[in-house]
């Protein structure tokens, strides 16, 4: 059985943006579209808005806020937002200077933002957008959907919000959003699934002793199944499996997350982190910057994602570092 | 069968209470193969269009095609609503201005949906979606041949397919022998055509 | 069985902690000791520490940093930390202006950093203490040990922490923490229980549709065991139970603190909190503060608690929204 | 009996074995009526002793008693860390320069544990503590009618108490007839000095 602290099931993406304007003043939310926007902009900036379903609390409306989101789209829990309500913060988060949309890959928000897109050229504002696809647990060829976005677009959000926020144009953002999503790589691992509160059962079955490599942010299946191992494993797991993918070499230097996926306890996201950290320096990595929380989660599953971003331009540590009143970053 | 708006209207008011009806049944293929809110999501823009049509009935036939795509576009999300709206809004586009189809031209309408699809999607048929049951429609619809048997043979074959787009794709091999949810919903959208055009005159 | 992230569940706090210094470039961790420091210390500051048990992440360790915690000691997974654990602390957050510690009220805690007071003052560092008893679900009677600390400790944490930063002395420290814990109420809910590491299975069990109200952060028992309710009506309980407890009028101004316990996600906690704030405003109360997040969790428990602060002087607002370097804040 | 410097060793040396040994049943009582750390804290301390001492054993009556103090009062935590700590404490303060204690001088010093727990705990017998085991077990080594079975009985007793202290209290009624893990550690404590005595000569 479904045990969660909520109301009427169908009403929890209206229910937790009601709680999320109560509790943070310098927010505004537009009901009728469920979009959360800064209440202040910065003026004649480029309007950086990110979206998708919900269920990733505390993406991605934790993440508006100077120095990150003008405004996040909030689809239904899993599900991409509509096209009307993604132009609705087009139209709110456009300074004059454009807008631009981090759109995380899956087929769903690639085709509501991209009408959105359209809808909004229509209407004069000048709109620009970057796909992200982080997820290299998912076999890249034209036999998939091609990779899945999920952690490191948190740290896409950043680094474009900071930009943006110092001033850089439209098309300036996006060739550094593309060369960042070009050098980001993540991949996680579940040891328990979520569960769709409308669904009222889990997205898919783990043994008492199974953990699954790969899972995506919805439950997406991974690649790999097997018994639960020490976190020291997990890690090395992860780490190799980015190496594979990406094919880096030691010498790069790093922006690390560690994330949470919704109900795993900081104890051992903490644990986690002091493996991946360990086995980084070993490996002979620089890692520059490190963050440990839960970013982008998947309602309740437990499990955590490893993001390794290459700090290709040394602006992105910068942009990394400077401040934000966004209050889950 | 001449397609009047009045069957095009009983048509997907039939579609909109058949995506109710079997709302748990296709989010339940798509938990089994995706993420689990196939049935909510077309619930979500099949009530809005019969909320509409209670309080304001479509008056052309284009209406009803237009009225559908914008309830499916505004109001259901996800990888559903842009493609089943993409499909009604060019339907509706080559329905144009007139107020009674030929089986000919409801042919025409349908496939130019199908197109809609395969444009929005960047899909085509094979990949185990809602393509792989409009494809094998469209072709009966043109024979005259559409019956409930010649859809279910269609699902069938699609369930045997491998999924190559859409969440399903992740499952690779795994979703051999499951349900699409996609296509499991547009078996409904044509069981209703059947079902209205009986009733609604031959 | 029990599943999770860690490596040797008797490791979990030093792997835990090395993680913490790991991640977090600004803290020392005093490893002997399982003390996490400020690697920069405010001169003439009265020096806060805080601390207790472990599995209660972020606390204690996330509230260290400028405007809060001068260093947190770290027991076992619930587990008071010893004396010499506490003294090691109060030696290095010493400043020349005394050290005050911020005690929850568990007898284990009390009587070991009595003990380590004690100890401090034979060196001649001034030491005072505040115990904090905020559960309001505990019948406080000679009968029991009284009112157990939880996650309203965060709040006075802040205001100590910011009070002291400003310049506060120990006297004036010790009137404030006293002022603030007399104002200070929570109360807890939990739907599923937490696992200690080293104990591997639940400390108690509920039924696949039983809650409890009034658990403790340790899993003690609570009041009220009862078939799971809407979140509204959960928060419609906490509030009452508060109110009977307290005997508060509702002319009141309040900070209010939702808190995950751990495994809850962010969405229901932002429904819980539209709840909660949604019901005190109808009741009349004057809500000045708010803050959503887990700050004071049991390890893997699946809940929430509430706190509520009556802001009896206007400085306790000024001090709750002091900036701090403290990340968990 | 004659207390001796080996006596003592050997009494504190089977403490730290046994708790050991049930390190698994102590959590477990612990984990009913508290939280489940009572084995692993009190081993935590036991281990210490035992690898202090297989390095460096004691050579002082007193030795015996404060070195398990600082064990316990150090490694421990929790609320048996400063109990226990307490109380060894305190018999090392009773037992003072001497090398051998007579059965009176022995009572004496398990006195003045007994009362530095209650002073530390701020707590008394009849709250279901390790006081519970450790004031009969005085009255019965004052007597020296300390046997395994008095002991036992002790435990039982203490079962049928209802919690008013640590932890335990918050779960009011339902403490009946649990084990209070203190007091079964307690227990271990008794019976390490009974098998001690009779081995070590009475
Ligand atoms: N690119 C695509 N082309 C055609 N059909 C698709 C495509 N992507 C998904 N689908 C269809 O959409 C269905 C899933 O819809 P739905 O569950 O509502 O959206 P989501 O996958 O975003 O959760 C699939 O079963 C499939 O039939
Ligand atoms: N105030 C007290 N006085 C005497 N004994 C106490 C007191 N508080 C706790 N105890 C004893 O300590 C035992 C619990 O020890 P332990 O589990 O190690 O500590 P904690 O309760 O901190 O987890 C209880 O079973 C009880 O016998
Ligand atoms: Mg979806
Ligand atoms: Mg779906
Ligand atoms: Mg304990
Ligand atoms: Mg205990």
């Amino acid at each position: 059985m479904m045990k969660k602290i909520i109301n009427q099931p169908d009403q929890v993406l209206a229910d937790m943006l009601k709680g999320y304007k109560l509790v943070h003043d310098d927010v505004f939310y537009l009901e009728e579209t469920h979009v959360i926007t800064r209440s202040h902009f910065t003026s004649k900036k480029v309007g950086i808005i990110s979206g998708g379903g919900s269920g990733h609390e505390p993406a991605h409306a934790g993440f508006v806020g100077e120095g990150m989101l003008d405004a996040a789209v909030c689809g239904h829990v899993f599900t991409s937002p509509t096209p009307d309500q993604v132009l609705s913060a087009i139209q709110v988060a456009d300074q004059g200077a454009g807008v631009f949309l981090v759109i995380k890959n899956y087929s769903g928000d690639c085709m509501n933002f991209d009408m959105a897109k359209e809808l909004a050229e229509l209407e004069g504002i000048p709109v620009d957008f970057v796909i992200v696809n982080d997820d290299v647990a998912v076999f890249d060829s034209s036999y998939t959907e091609g990779r899945r976005g999920v952690a490191g677009t948190i740290l896409v959000h950043k680094i474009v919000g900071a930009a943006a926020e110092n001033g850089a144009s439209l098309e300036e953002i996006k060739k550094l959003a593309e060369s960042v999503v070009a050098h980001l790589a993540s991949v996680g691992v579940a040891i328990k699934p979520s569960i769709v509160p409308e669904v009222g059962k889990p997205g898919f079955e783990l043994e008492e002793d199974e953990m699954e490599f790969g899972i995506g942010i919805h439950g997406e299946p991974g690649y790999s199944r097997e018994k639960i191992k020490p976190s020291r494993e997990i890690a090395e797991e992860l780490i190799h499996k980015i190496e594979v993918e990406t094919k880096w070499t030691t010498d790069q230097t790093l922006a690390v997350l560690i994330n949470g996926m919704g109900a795993t306890p900081l104890m051992e996201q903490y644990i986690f982190a002091h493996d991946c950290l360990t086995i980084l320096q070993e490996k002979g990595y620089t890692v520059q910057f490190k963050k440990v929380g839960n970013y982008m989660t998947a309602i309740d599953m437990a499990g955590v994602s490893l993001t390794l971003l290459q700090l290709e331009d040394e602006k992105w540590l910068d942009y990394l570092t400077q401040s934000t009143l966004a209050p889950a970053w | 069968m001449i397609v009047t708006k009045d069957l095009t209207h009983k048509w997907f008011t039939l579609f909109a209470e058949k995506v109710i009806q079997e709302k748990e049944q296709l989010s339940e293929y798509d938990r089994i193969i995706g993420d689990g809110d196939h049935g909510m999501n077309m619930a979500r823009g099949a009530q809005q269009l019969i909320t509409l049509w209670q309080a304001v009935p479509p008056v052309h036939l284009s209406d009803v095609f237009k009225q559908a795509a914008m309830k499916w576009i505004s109001g259901v999300g996800g990888a559903s609503g842009p493609l089943y709206g993409t499909a009604f809004l060019e339907m509706a586009k080559a329905v144009g201005a007139k107020e009674e189809l030929s089986n000919d031209e409801l042919v025409t309408a349908v496939k130019a949906g199908f197109e809609g699809i395969k444009k929005r999607g960047k899909s085509d048929i094979g990949q185990k979606t809602m393509l792989d049951l409009w494809a094998p429609a469209v072709q009966d619809l043109e024979k005259d041949e559409l019956t409930m048997a010649t859809l279910q043979t269609a699902l069938t074959k699609t369930n045997e397919l491998k999924a190559t787009k859409g969440r399903a794709s992740f499952l690779g091999d795994r979703s051999i022998n499951e349900v699409d949810p996609g296509a499991a919903s547009s078996k409904l959208f044509f069981e209703a055509l059947i079902e209205a055009g009986e009733f609604g005159g031959n």
